[in-house]
C-alpha cells in the first residue's frame, strides 16, 4: 500500500464497527470474543496510526473531504479530515494508550456479566471512535462532533454502574459542565461561520481570512474557545467534575481521564494556535487560569485520602501546567506533555487501578499500606510513575515540565512570578505524589483481615501495559531534549510545521540553573514525604487549613449555593406562580370573569315587565340622544 | 394518474374516506387493522410524491384546482411545494409508527377513536397542501375538531376542561386570522378563472401576496396571524393550554399534537405570513425572537423542575418550537433552513418520546419520575432506545437535530449574537433536566412500581427503529433534506424586505 | 295652526301613556296606557295629513293627504284586533291566577 | 286669540287632564271612564281639522266598543276595588323620570326649527266620507281584504284561549 | 303575492279543518300539504314569475327574486318544521286545527314583511304575525308559564307596537313627498329632516324589538321559556329571520343612502346583542332557555347585515337565515323530545341515541359556526361584508370574539351527549321513528352541504 494516507479513515472507522459488534451482539458475545473485538480493532487503528505517522513524519499529509455535510449557499461544510504532524501525533497517543488500556480493561472488568462487559468495550470504542474524530476533523464542526462524542461517552462510562446513584450524579453532573464548555465552543463557531462562512482550519486559519478577524472578534472568538477547553480539560472554573468523574470504572479514568479526553482541550488550542497567537488578551487569561489551576488542584491533592481522586486532582493540576505552556505561547513544551503525563498518569491511574483490584475495590488509601511487598510490579511502576511526574532527571516528566517551566519564566515582565507560582506547584505535586505512594506501599497494611487475605498480584494482562507504560514514562521524554542538554528537540522539529515553538529562548546558563533548582527543591519535597508518611499510622482530624484542603476549598458547596440552588428555586417559582398563578392564572381569569359576568347579566331579566320596558325606554333614551345630539 | 388524480387530493381523500369508514365498522380490530392500513398507503403515496417534485414537469401531479365558490373568487386549490411536501411526509410517516406504536392501547368505541384519527390526518394533509386561504382555514378547523373529540372522550381524569380550554383557545386564535383572510382579501386584485368568469377579488395565495396592504394595516394584521399561529404552535406565552392537553390527551393523540400539529402554525408562518406581510414580519422579528427566546428559556426552567414526565416533554416541545419560530423570524439563509429541517427532526424524535413514555405508562400506570426508577435493568432495549432518542432532543452530533439547532443557532447569531447567546443557555438546561429525567427514570434501582416491567415487543421496536434511522440518516447526511429544501428557503429570504 | 302644537301635545299623550305603561301594574290598566299611545299617534296622524293638506311640495299621489286617515283607520282595526286577543289572554290569565297584577309575573326570569 | 285655537287649547287641556287623571286614579273603572273622555277630547281635535270619519269612527269603535269591552272585563274581574299593595316608589320615580326626559329630547329636536308649517283646519275633504271611501276601496282594497287576516286569527284566538274543554 | 293569498287562504281551510274534522292527524296532514303547496307556488313564482292572484296592489308589494327566494327558504323550513315537529303540535292542546291554522296565518304575514313596499303593509305584515303568535304562546291553557308568556308577550309588543306607530307617524310627517312607499321618502341633503331622524329611530327600536336586539330583547328569553316548545321552535326561528328580513326590507330600500348617519346606532345594538346574548347565554341550565339567548347571540351577527348593506350583507343574511333555521328547528324537535330540558338532560345521549346525538352535533356546531357548516358560511358572509363595509374592523373582532365564547355554550351540550354518563333514560325509544331519524339526517346533510357548497342557494338571489 503506497499511499497509507488513502486509509486514514479507517483509523476511526475499525472502533465504530467495534463499537457496532459489540454494542449489537451483546447479548450472544462470549467475554474473551468481545473483549478481543474491542482491543483488537483498537490494535488495528494503531498499526494504520503508526504508519500513518510514518508517512507524515516523511512529509505526507491529508486534506480530504469525504461528503458534503452541510452546504448551503452562506455555509459549506464538508465531512472532512485532516491528517498532518500535530493530528498523527495525537492518533498515536489515543490508539497506543487506549490499545494498552483496552487490554488492560480485559483483566480489570472480568467479574463483569457478559452483557455488561461487551457493553463496556462498545463504550470504550465509542469513545475511541469520537476521540479519533475529534483530532483528525478537518473543521471545527467535525472536531466538535467528535468533542460532544467523547463527552458523551464519559457520560455513559462514568455512569457505567448506573445502580448506584452517586455515580449518575457524577456522570451527569460531567455531562452538564462539558455542556457549560461546548456552548462556548459553540458560539466561537457561530462566530466563525458569521465572519467568513467556513469553518475549515486552512480556511480559517488562511491569512486572508484572518485579515477579515477584528480584534474583537479574535478576543471574542478565542475566549469562548478556551471556555470550551476549560469544560473539556476540566480547569478553573468548570474543573469540578473531573474528581467526580473517578466514579467510572478505573481503566476508563485512565483512558478518559487522564491521557486522552481531558487533552481534548490542548489539542483544540494547540490546533488554533493561528488565532491565539493573536489575541495577547486571551494568552494572559489562558496563562493565569492554567496556573490557578495548578495550584489550587496540587494543593486539593496534598489532603486527599482517595487513591483515584488524588490521581484525579493531579490530573486537573497537570492539565494546569499545560495551559500555562499554551499560555505563554510554549505550544510545542504544552503538546509535549500531553505525550509523557500521558504515560505515567496512565500509568498510575492503571497502577491504583491494580490496587483497587487487589484490594477488592477498596480505594481509601488509609486502609491499605505496605502493599509493596505483595505486588511488586504495580508497586514499582506507580513508583516510577510518581518519579516521572515529580520531574526526577532522566524520566521523561522533567523534560516536558521543564521545558514549561522555562518558558514561564521566559515570559517578558512577570515571567518570574509565574516561574515561582509553578515551580512551587511541582514541589507540591512532588510531595502529594509520594505522599500517595508511601502511604500505600510503604508501612504496614491497615486493612481488614479478609483484604489482607485476598492481596495478590494482578493478572499479566494488568502488568503487561504498567510495564510497557513505566518504561515509557522513562523513554518518553527523550524525543524533547532541549538543546541545553545537548539535544536537539526532535519533538519541536516535527511539530515545527503547525507549531511554533516558544518564542523566547533562555541562556542555557539559566536553564541549567533553573533545571538545577527544581530538581533539588523537589528531591527534598520527596524526602519530605518519606519522613513524614514511611510508616503511617493515619492522621488526626484535619484542622483549619487542612480541613479546607480537605474540603476542596468548598467549591462544590458554593457553586451549589451560588447557581444549583438559585436555579432550581427560580424554575420552582416560575412553574408555581409565573406558569400556574400568573400566565395560566389570567387564561383562566377570562374565563371566570366571563362566566361571573354571566351571573350578574341574567339577574338584569327578573322577570318585571315594568323593569324590562323601563330598560327599553333607557334604551330608546341613548338612541335618540346619539342620533339627534351626538 | 396526473390530469386524472393528483397527489395532494390522494393525501387528503384516502385517510378521509378510510376515516369515515371506520366509523360504520363495529369490530375494533377492523378498525385499527383499516387505520393501519389506510395510512400506510398515504405514506406510500407521500412517497411516491417524492419522485415527481420537479414543478414544472410533474405540475399536473402536484397541483390541482377546482372551481369552487367562484363568484367569491375561491376555488380549491391544492398544490404540494417542498415544504409541503416535507411536512406532508411527516405526516404521513408519523400516523403509521402511532397506530402501530400504540396499538397495544384498547380503547373503548375503537371505530371512532381510528376514524377520528385518520379525519385529523386528512384536515393535517389539507392545512399541508391548500393554496386558498379558504380552504386553508377550513382544514385549519377541520384539523381540531376530531382532536377536540378525541381528548375529551378517551383522555385523562380532567380531560374535558383541559381540552375545552385548548379548544376554545385554538378557536379563538384561528378566528381571529379569519378576520385576517378577510380583510386581506379585501385588498387583493381582480383574479381571473380559467373559464373566463372574474371576480373582484380571490382567496389565492398569489393574490394573498399581490395584495395591496399599508404598512400600518400589515402591522395589525400581523398580529391577527401570528397570535392564531402562535397559540397553535404554541409560542409563550399563548403556551398554557398545551401541557395540561398533553398530559391529558391519550397519548397517540398527543403524539399527533407535539409530533405534527404543532407544525401547522409554524408552516402557517412559512405559507402565509411571511408572504403576505413582509413588511410587518420584518418589523415585528425582533419583538416575536425576544419573545420566543424568554419562551425558550421559561419552558427549559419549568421543564426542570417537573415531575411529571408527560408535562416535561411538552415544555421540553415549547423551548424546541420557541427555537424554531425565533429562527424562522430570524430570516436568514441559516436560521430558515435550520428551521425546515428541524420541522421534520423534531416530529421524529418527539414522537418516538412519547412512544417510550406511552410504553412506560401502560405497563406501570404511573407517568410521576418520582415513582418510576430502575427501568433500565427490566427493559435495556427500551432504555437504549430513549437514551438515543432523548440525546436526539438534546441535540447531540451526528443525530438530526444537531443539524437543525446547528443552523437555526448559527443563523441567530448572524442576526444577533446575544440571540444565540440566549437561546443558548437552553443547551445546558435541556441537558440538565433530559439527563435528570433519564436518570431517575432507567437508572438506579427498581422499584415496586418498575418491577414488572416488561422489555419492548416487536412492533415497539419497530416503529422505534424507524425513528432512530431516521434520526442517525438525518443526522450524518443532513445534505439530502437540505438538498430538498433549498430553493424553498432562498424563496423565503428572497422576499425579506 | 302650528303643527308644532300638535306635535307637543300628542308627544305629551304619548309620553303619558308610556309612563302609565312604566308605573301601573294592573295589566288592563297597562294595556288601556297603550291604547292611549295609539291614539296619540292617531291625533299625530291626522295633523300631518292636514299638515301635507297645505304643503306646497308637488302631490306625490292623487290620495296623498287621504292616505294618513285611512291609515289611522287601519290601526283603529288592528287596535280592535289586538283588544280582542290582548283581553282574552288577561282573562285567561285571571282564571288562573285569580290576578291580572303584572309584577306577580315572574315564574320566568333570569 | 281666534275660536280654533281657543277650542284646541280647551281640547287639549281636557285631553291631558283626563289622560292623568286615568294615570293617576286608583280605581279601575275611574281609570276607564277618564280614558273615554280622553277619546272624546281626541274626537274633538278630529273635528277640528275636519276628520269627520275618524272623529266618528273613534267614537264608536274606542269610546264606544273598545272601553266597553274594557269596563266589562274589568266589572267581571270586578277589580274596581283597590288591589294594588305596596307600590315600588323608586321605579315610580325612575319611570316618570325617563318618559319625561325621552318627551324633552324629542321635543327639544323638534321644535328646534322656527319655520312654521301650518296645519289646514276645519276645511278640507280629504277627511270626509266619500273620499276615504273611494280611496279604501279603490287603492287600499288589498290592505283592507288582508286585515281581515288579523281578525280572523283573532277570532281563532279567541277560541282557542278561551273556549273551555 | 302567491304566497300572501295562499297562506291566508290555507289559513282559513286549516280553521275549518280544526272546526269540523275530528281526527288530530288529519289537520297535521292537511297543514304538511298546505305549506309544500305554498312552498311549490312560491317556487314557481320565483323560477318563472308565475302568479295565480293578478290582482293590483298599486304598488304596495314588491316581489323579486331575493325576498321571493327569502321566502323560499322560509317556507322550506316552515316544510321541514311540520315534518320534524308537527307531531309535537298535536300534544299541545285539543286545537290542533287552529294551531295550524295560525301558523298559517303567521307565514302570511311573514310573506307581507317580505315584499311590502309601503309603511302600512310593513305594520300590518308585522300584526299579523305577532297577533298570531301571542295566541301560540299562550296556547297551553293550564300551564301558568304559558299564560305569563303570553301576557308579557303581548303587553309588551302591543308597546312595540305603538313605537312602531308613532315611528311611520313621524316618518310620514316628515316625508314632504306625503306618501307611505319606503322608496319615495324625501331624505333631503345632508343631514336628513329631523322629524324623519326622530321616526328612524321609533321604528328602529320597534324592529330591534321584534327581532330582539338588546337592550329591547327583554321578552325573548321569558316568551321562547315560556311557551310551549314546540312553537318557541316556530318563533325563535322563522318568525325571527322574516322579521329581521324585514328590517333589513326596510333600512336598505327606505335609508340605505343616509346609512351613514344611522350606522353607529346599528353598532350599539349590535354589540350590545351579542354581549347579551352570549353572555348570559354561557350560565344557563335549562337548554330552552340558554337556545332563547342563543337566538338573541345569533340576531347580533344577523345585526351585522344591517350594520353593512351590501351584497355579502344580503346573502349573508339569507343564507344565515338557512343555516339558522335549519339547524334551530333541527335542534329543538331533539331537544322537545327529551325528558328533561336541563343540560344534564343530554347526558349519554351519544350512548343511546347516536344518531340523535351525531345530528344535534351538527346543529350546534353549525349554530357556533364551524367550517363545513352552513352555519360557518353565513357568519363568513356576513362578517366579509362588515369588512368590506370597511367603516370598523373592530366591530368584526368583537363579533368573532363573541363567536368563540359561544362555543363555549354549545358545547357544554356537546360535552354532555358525549362525554358525560347516562343516570337516566334521555329520550323514549318509542318516540324516535325512522323518519323522524331520517329527517334529521336530511336537514343534517342540508346543513352540510350548505356549508360546502352556498352557490346551491345563492344563485337563486340573481336570476
Amino acid at each position: 500500500m503506497s499511499n497509507i494516507l488513502e486509509f486514514v479513515w479507517l483509523i476511526p472507522v475499525l472502533p465504530l464497527i467495534g463499537f457496532l459488534i459489540n454494542g449489537l451482539g451483546r447479548n450472544n458475545l462470549s467475554k474473551g470474543l468481545s473483549g478481543i473485538i474491542g482491543s483488537g480493532v483498537v490494535l488495528a487503528s494503531f498499526i494504520i496510526s503508526v504508519l500513518v505517522f510514518v508517512q507524515v513524519k516523511s512529509g505526507g499529509s491529508l486534506d480530504n473531504s469525504y461528503f458534503d455535510f452541510i452546504n448551503i449557499s452562506s455555509l459549506q461544510l464538508g465531512f472532512e479530515f485532516k491528517v498532518d504532524v500535530l493530528s498523527s501525533l495525537f492518533l498515536l497517543i489515543i490508539t497506543g494508550v487506549g490499545f494498552l488500556i483496552h487490554v488492560y480493561s480485559t483483566a480489570y472488568m472480568h467479574d463483569e456479566p457478559a452483557k455488561d462487559f461487551a457493553k463496556y468495550f462498545s463504550y470504550l470504542n465509542l469513545f475511541v471512535f469520537s476521540m479519533l474524530l475529534l483530532v483528525m476533523g478537518g473543521n471545527f464542526v467535525i472536531m466538535f462532533i467528535g468533542w460532544e462524542g467523547v463527552g458523551l461517552c464519559s457520560y455513559l462510562l462514568i455512569g457505567y454502574w448506573y445502580k448506584k446513584e452517586e455515580n449518575t450524579d457524577a456522570a451527569n453532573k460531567a455531562f452538564v459542565m462539558n455542556r457549560i464548555g461546548d456552548l462556548g465552543f459553540l458560539l466561537a463557531v457561530f462566530w466563525i461561520i458569521a465572519k467568513i462562512g467556513s469553518v475549515n482550519y486552512d480556511v480559517v486559519f488562511s491569512a486572508a481570512s484572518l485579515a477579515k478577524f477584528s480584534a474583537t472578534d479574535i478576543t471574542g472568538i478565542t475566549l469562548l474557545l478556551f471556555v470550551g477547553a476549560t469544560g473539556k480539560s476540566a480547569q478553573i472554573p468548570l474543573y469540578t467534575w473531573l474528581p467526580d468523574a473517578m466514579a467510572g470504572p478505573t481503566p476508563v479514568s485512565a483512558l478518559i481521564h487522564a491521557a486522552t479526553m481531558v487533552t481534548a482541550g490542548i489539542y483544540m488550542i494547540a490546533r488554533s494556535n493561528a488565532l491565539f497567537s493573536l489575541s495577547e488578551f486571551t494568552m494572559t487569561v489562558i496563562t493565569i487560569i492554567g496556573l490557578a489551576t495548578a495550584l489550587l488542584a496540587a494543593s486539593i491533592a496534598i489532603r486527599q485520602n482517595d487513591i483515584k481522586k488524588v490521581l484525579a486532582y493531579s490530573t486537573v493540576s497537570q492539565l494546569g501546567f499545560m495551559f500555562l505552556a499554551l499560555g505563554t505561547g510554549n505550544y510545542v513544551a504544552a503538546v509535549f506533555h500531553v505525550l509523557t503525563h500521558a504515560f505515567f498518569k496512565a500509568l498510575m491511574f492503571l497502577g491504583s487501578g491494580s490496587v483497587i483490584h487487589a484490594m477488592g475495590g477498596e480505594q481509601d488509601i488509609r486502609n491499605m499500606g505496605g502493599l509493596h511487598k505483595h505486588m511488586k510490579i504495580t508497586s514499582v511502576t506507580f513508583l516510577i510513575g510518581c518519579l516521572a511526574i515529580s520531574g526526577i532527571p532522566g524520566l521523561s516528566g522533567f523534560f516536558s515540565k521543564d521545558e514549561i517551566l522555562a518558558g514561564a519564566f521566559g515570559v517578558h515582565g512577570y515571567g518570574k512570578v509565574i516561574y515561582a507560582i509553578a515551580l512551587f506547584t511541582a514541589l507540591l505535586t512532588a510531595f502529594y505524589m509520594f505522599r500517595l505512594y508511601f502511604i500505600t506501599f510503604t508501612g504496614k497494611f491497615r486493612g481488614t483481615h479478609e483484604q489482607e487475605h485476598h492481596l495478590h498480584e494482578s493478572p499479566a494482562a494488568m502488568t503487561i501495559p504498567l510495564v510497557i507504560l513505566a518504561v515509557l514514562s522513562i523513554v518518553g521524554g527523550y524525543i524533547g531534549v532541549p538543546e541545553a542538554l545537548g539535544g536537539n528537540h526532535a519533538l519541536a522539529q516535527y511539530l515545527s510545521p503547525v507549531l511554533k515553538s516558544a518564542a523566547h529562548h533562555l541562556e542555557h546558563s539559566t536553564e541549567y540553573i533553573l533545571m538545577a533548582l527544581s530538581t533539588i527543591l523537589v528531591v527534598a519535597a520527596i524526602l519530605f514525604a518519606w519522613m513524614k508518611f514511611k510508616n503511617y499510622q493515619g492522621e488526626g482530624e484535619a484542622t483549619g487549613f487542612g480541613r479546607l484542603l480537605q474540603n476542596k476549598w468548598y467549591v462544590d458547596e458554593i457553586y451549589t449555593a451560588v447557581v444549583t440552588k438559585p436555579l432550581a428555586a427560580l424554575s420552582g417559582l416560575l412553574d408555581r406562580v409565573v406558569e400556574k398563578k400568573g400566565i395560566d392564572g389570567f387564561v383562566n381569569g377570562v374565563g371566570r370573569a366571563v362566566n361571573y359576568g354571566s351571573r350578574q347579566l341574567r339577574l338584569v331579566q327578573n322577570g318585571q315587565v315594568g323593569v324590562y320596558v323601563l330598560l327599553m325606554v333607557i334604551g330608546m333614551l341613548v338612541l335618540f340622544f346619539i342620533q339627534l345630539f351626538a | 394518474m396526473g390530469s386524472y388524480i393528483t397527489f395532494p387530493e390522494l393525501l387528503i381523500w384516502l385517510p378521509l374516506l378510510a376515516g369515515i369508514s371506520c366509523f360504520f365498522m363495529k369490530k375494533g380490530e377492523a378498525a385499527k387493522t383499516m387505520a393501519i392500513l389506510a395510512s400506510c398507503i398515504v405514506l406510500a403515496v407521500s412517497v411516491g410524491s417524492f419522485f415527481y417534485t420537479d414543478a414544472a414537469q410533474y405540475a399536473s401531479y402536484n397541483t390541482v384546482n377546482y372551481y369552487w365558490l367562484k363568484h367569491i373568487g375561491s376555488s380549491f386549490f391544492l398544490g404540494l411545494d417542498e415544504t409541503g411536501r416535507l411536512l406532508t411526509f411527516l405526516t404521513a410517516l408519523s400516523f403509521p409508527i402511532i397506530f402501530i406504536s400504540t396499538q397495544k392501547n384498547n380503547y373503548k368505541n375503537p371505530g371512532a377513536f381510528y376514524g377520528l384519527m385518520l379525519l385529523t390526518m386528512a384536515g393535517l394533509m389539507g392545512v399541508f397542501v391548500a393554496i386558498d386561504a379558504l380552504v386553508f382555514y377550513f382544514f385549519w378547523e377541520l384539523a381540531l375538531i376530531p382532536v377536540y373529540f378525541l381528548c375529551s372522550r378517551w383522555g385523562g381524569e380532567q380531560r374535558i376542561q383541559t381540552t375545552f380550554k385548548f379548544f376554545v383557545y385554538t378557536f379563538a386564535g384561528s378566528l381571529l386570522m379569519l378576520v385576517g383572510i378577510m380583510y386581506v382579501y379585501m385588498h387583493t386584485p381582480q383574479r381571473m378563472f380559467g373559464d373566463g368568469s372574474v371576480s373582484d377579488h380571490s382567496f389565492a395565495l398569489q393574490s394573498f401576496m399581490g395584495a395591496l396592504l399599508q404598512p400600518g394595516e400589515q402591522q395589525w394584521l400581523f398580529w391577527l396571524f401570528f397570535i392564531a399561529f402562535a397559540i397553535k404552535m404554541p409560542v409563550f406565552p399563548f403556551h398554557t393550554w398545551q401541557p395540561g392537553t398533553y398530559d391529558q390527551a391519550p397519548t397517540a393523540v398527543t403524539m399527533v399534537l407535539s409530533g405534527v400539529m404543532v407544525k401547522m402554525g409554524l408552516f402557517g408562518v412559512i405559507r402565509w405570513l411571511i408572504p403576505i406581510l413582509p413588511a410587518a414580519t420584518s418589523m415585528f422579528a425582533n419583538l416575536v425572537i425576544i419573545l420566543c427566546i424568554i419562551g425558550i428559556i421559561y419552558a427549559s426552567c419549568i421543564a426542570m423542575v417537573q415531575d411529571n414526565l408527560k408535562k416535561l416533554v411538552a415544555y421540553s416541545s415549547i423551548a424546541h418550537i420557541g427555537l424554531m419560530c425565533a429562527s424562522l423570524f430570524a430570516l436568514n439563509e441559516l436560521s430558515v433552513q435550520g428551521a425546515v429541517i428541524q420541522l421534520f427532526s423534531h416530529g421524529i424524535n418527539i414522537i418516538g418520546m412519547w412512544i417510550v413514555i406511552d410504553l412506560l405508562e401502560r405497563q406501570t400506570g404511573v407517568k410521576h419520575i418520582s415513582q418510576l426508577g430502575g427501568v433500565a435493568q427490566k427493559a435495556p432495549v427500551l432504555t437504549i432506545f430513549l437514551v438515543i432518542i432523548a440525546l436526539a432532543n438534546i441535540a447531540l452530533p451526528l443525530t438530526n437535530a444537531f443539524v437543525g439547532e446547528f443552523l437555526m443557532f448559527s443563523g441567530l447569531f448572524k442576526a444577533n449574537a446575544w440571540y444565540a447567546v440566549a437561546a443558548g443557555l437552553s443547551i445546558i438546561l435541556a441537558a440538565v433536566y433530559t439527563l435528570r429525567m433519564i436518570q431517575k427514570v432507567f437508572y438506579g434501582e427498581t422499584n415496586a412500581v418498575t418491577a414488572c416491567v416488561k422489555d419492548i415487543s416487536f412492533a415497539e421496536k419497530a416503529s422505534l427503529g424507524v425513528i432512530v434511522v431516521f434520526i442517525f440518516l438525518l443526522g450524518v447526511m443532513p445534505q439530502h433534506i437540505i438538498e430538498f429544501t433549498k430553493e424553498a428557503v432562498t424563496a423565503l429570504i428572497a422576499l425579506k424586505k | 295652526m302650528d303643527i308644532k302644537a300638535y306635535l307637543v301635545l300628542s308627544l305629551t299623550l304619548f309620553t303619558i301613556g308610556i309612563i302609565g305603561v312604566l308605573v301601573r301594574r294592573n295589566a288592563i290598566l297597562v294595556f288601556m296606557c297603550i291604547e292611549l299611545m295609539l291614539n296619540a299617534v292617531n291625533l299625530l296622524m291626522v295633523a300631518f295629513s292636514k299638515m301635507h293638506a297645505v304643503s306646497p311640495v308637488m302631490k306625490a299621489s292623487a290620495t296623498y293627504a287621504s292616505d294618513a286617515q285611512i291609515f289611522v283607520f287601519f290601526i283603529m282595526v288592528v287596535a280592535a284586533a289586538e283588544v280582542s286577543v290582548g283581553l282574552a289572554i288577561i282573562v285567561m290569565l285571571y282564571r288562573n291566577t285569580h290576578s291580572v297584577d303584572i309584577n306577580f309575573l315572574n315564574r320566568l326570569k333570569n | 286669540m281666534s275660536v280654533t285655537t281657543l277650542l284646541f287649547v280647551l281640547l287639549s287641556a281636557m285631553a291631558v287632564g283626563s289622560a292623568v287623571m286615568m294615570l293617576l286614579s286608583k280605581n279601575a273603572v275611574k281609570s276607564i271612564l277618564w280614558l273615554i273622555v280622553v277619546f272624546f277630547a281626541i274626537s274633538g281635535h278630529y273635528i277640528l281639522l275636519n276628520a269627520q270619519f275618524l272623529a266618528i269612527v273613534n267614537i264608536i269603535v274606542y269610546a264606544g266598543a273598545i272601553m266597553v269591552l274594557f269596563l266589562f272585563v274589568v266589572m267581571l274581574m270586578n277589580l274596581n276595588s283597590e288591589a294594588e299593595p305596596v307600590k315600588n316608589y323608586r321605579l315610580h320615580i325612575i319611570g316618570i323620570v325617563s318618559g319625561g326626559s325621552l318627551l324633552l329630547i324629542v321635543l327639544a329636536a323638534l321644535l328646534q326649527n322656527n319655520r312654521a308649517q301650518l296645519v289646514q283646519m276645519k276645511i278640507g275633504d280629504q277627511g270626509l266620507i266619500q273620499n276615504l271611501g273611494k280611496v279604501l276601496f279603490t287603492n287600499y282594497v288589498l290592505p283592507f281584504e288582508i286585515a281581515s287576516v288579523l281578525f280572523l286569527s283573532a277570532m281563532v284566538g279567541a277560541v282557542v284561549l278561551s273556549k273551555r274543554s | 303575492m302567491n304566497a300572501i293569498i295562499f297562506s291566508a287562504i290555507w289559513g282559513i281551510v286549516m280553521m275549518f279543518s280544526g272546526a269540523f274534522i275530528e281526527s288530530k292527524k288529519t289537520p297535521r296532514y292537511l297543514a304538511i300539504a298546505g305549506i309544500a303547496g305554498l312552498f311549490l307556488l312560491n317556487f314557481l313564482e320565483l323560477y318563472s314569475g308565475t302568479v295565480l292572484f293578478a290582482i293590483d296592489t298599486h304598488d304596495m308589494i314588491r316581489t323579486n327574486s331575493f325576498n321571493l327566494s327569502f321566502l323560499a327558504v322560509v317556507f322550506g323550513s316552515t316544510l321541514l318544521y311540520f315534518l320534524l315537529s308537527g307531531k309535537d303540535v298535536e300534544r299541545v292542546g285539543e286545537h290542533v286545527g287552529e294551531y295550524f291554522a295560525l301558523i298559517f296565518f303567521v307565514l302570511c304575514g311573514v310573506a307581507l314583511s317580505a315584499t311590502f313596499n309601503t309603511l302600512l303593509f310593513l305594520f300590518i305584515g308585522i300584526e299579523i304575525i305577532s297577533i298570531p303568535l301571542y295566541i301560540l304562546t299562550g296556547s297551553d291553557k293550564r300551564n301558568l308559564k304559558s299564560n305569563e308568556a303570553a301576557l308579557k308577550y303581548f303587553l309588551m309588543g302591543a308597546f312595540s307596537t305603538g313605537i312602531m306607530l308613532m315611528g311611520i307617524a313621524f316618518i310620514y310627517g316628515g316625508n314632504s313627498n306625503a306618501s307611505f312607499f319606503i322608496n319615495n321618502i324625501q331624505l333631503g341633503e345632508g343631514t336628513m329632516p329631523v322629524m324623519i331622524a326622530v321616526g328612524l329611530v321609533l321604528l328602529m327600536v320597534a324592529l330591534s324589538f321584534k327581532v330582539s336586539a338588546a337592550p329591547f330583547h327583554f321578552w325573548t328569553p321569558d316568551v321562547y321559556d315560556g311557551s310551549p316548545t314546540v312553537f318557541t321552535s316556530f318563533m325563535s326561528t322563522i318568525v325571527k329571520v322574516a322579521a329581521f328580513f324585514a328590517f333589513l326590507r326596510l333600512f336598505d330600500n327606505a335609508f340605505g343612502k343616509v346609512q351613514a348617519q344611522w350606522q353607529v346606532l346599528i353598532m350599539v345594538l349590535t354589540i350590545a346583542t351579542l354581549l347579551v346574548g352570549n353572555i348570559t347565554a354561557i350560565f344557563q341550565q335549562s337548554v330552552k332557555r340558554m337556545m332563547a339567548y342563543s337566538s338573541i347571540a345569533q340576531a347580533g351577527f344577523m345585526m351585522l347585515a344591517l350594520f353593512s348593506l351590501n351584497d355579502w350583507g344580503r346573502e349573508g343574511l339569507v343564507l344565515y337565515s338557512a343555516a339558522y333555521c335549519v339547524a334551530t328547528i333541527g335542534f329543538f324537535s331533539i331537544l322537545i323530545k327529551m325528558n328533561d330540558y336541563t343540560i344534564d338532560g343530554f347526558n349519554g345521549l351519544a350512548r343511546q341515541q347516536p344518531l340523535l346525538a351525531f345530528t344535534a352535533t351538527v346543529f350546534l356546531l353549525s349554530l357556533t359556526g364551524i367550517p363545513l357548516t352552513a352555519g360557518f358560511m353565513g357568519k363568513f358572509y356576513l362578517l366579509m361584508s362588515a369588512v368590506q363595509n370597511g367603516g370598523n374592523t373592530l366591530l368584526v373582532v368583537v363579533a368573532v370574539i363573541f363567536a368563540a365564547i359561544s362555543a363555549y355554550y354549545y358545547f357544554r351540550v356537546i360535552q354532555a351527549m358525549y362525554f358525560k354518563e347516562a343516570n337516566t333514560v334521555a329520550v323514549n325509544p318509542e318516540e324516535i321513528s325512522g323518519g323522524f331519524k331520517f329527517l334529521l339526517a336530511l336537514s343534517a346533510a342540508i346543513i352540510l352541504l350548505l356549508g360546502i357548497y352556498p352557490e346551491f342557494l345563492l344563485g337563486w338571489l340573481y336570476r
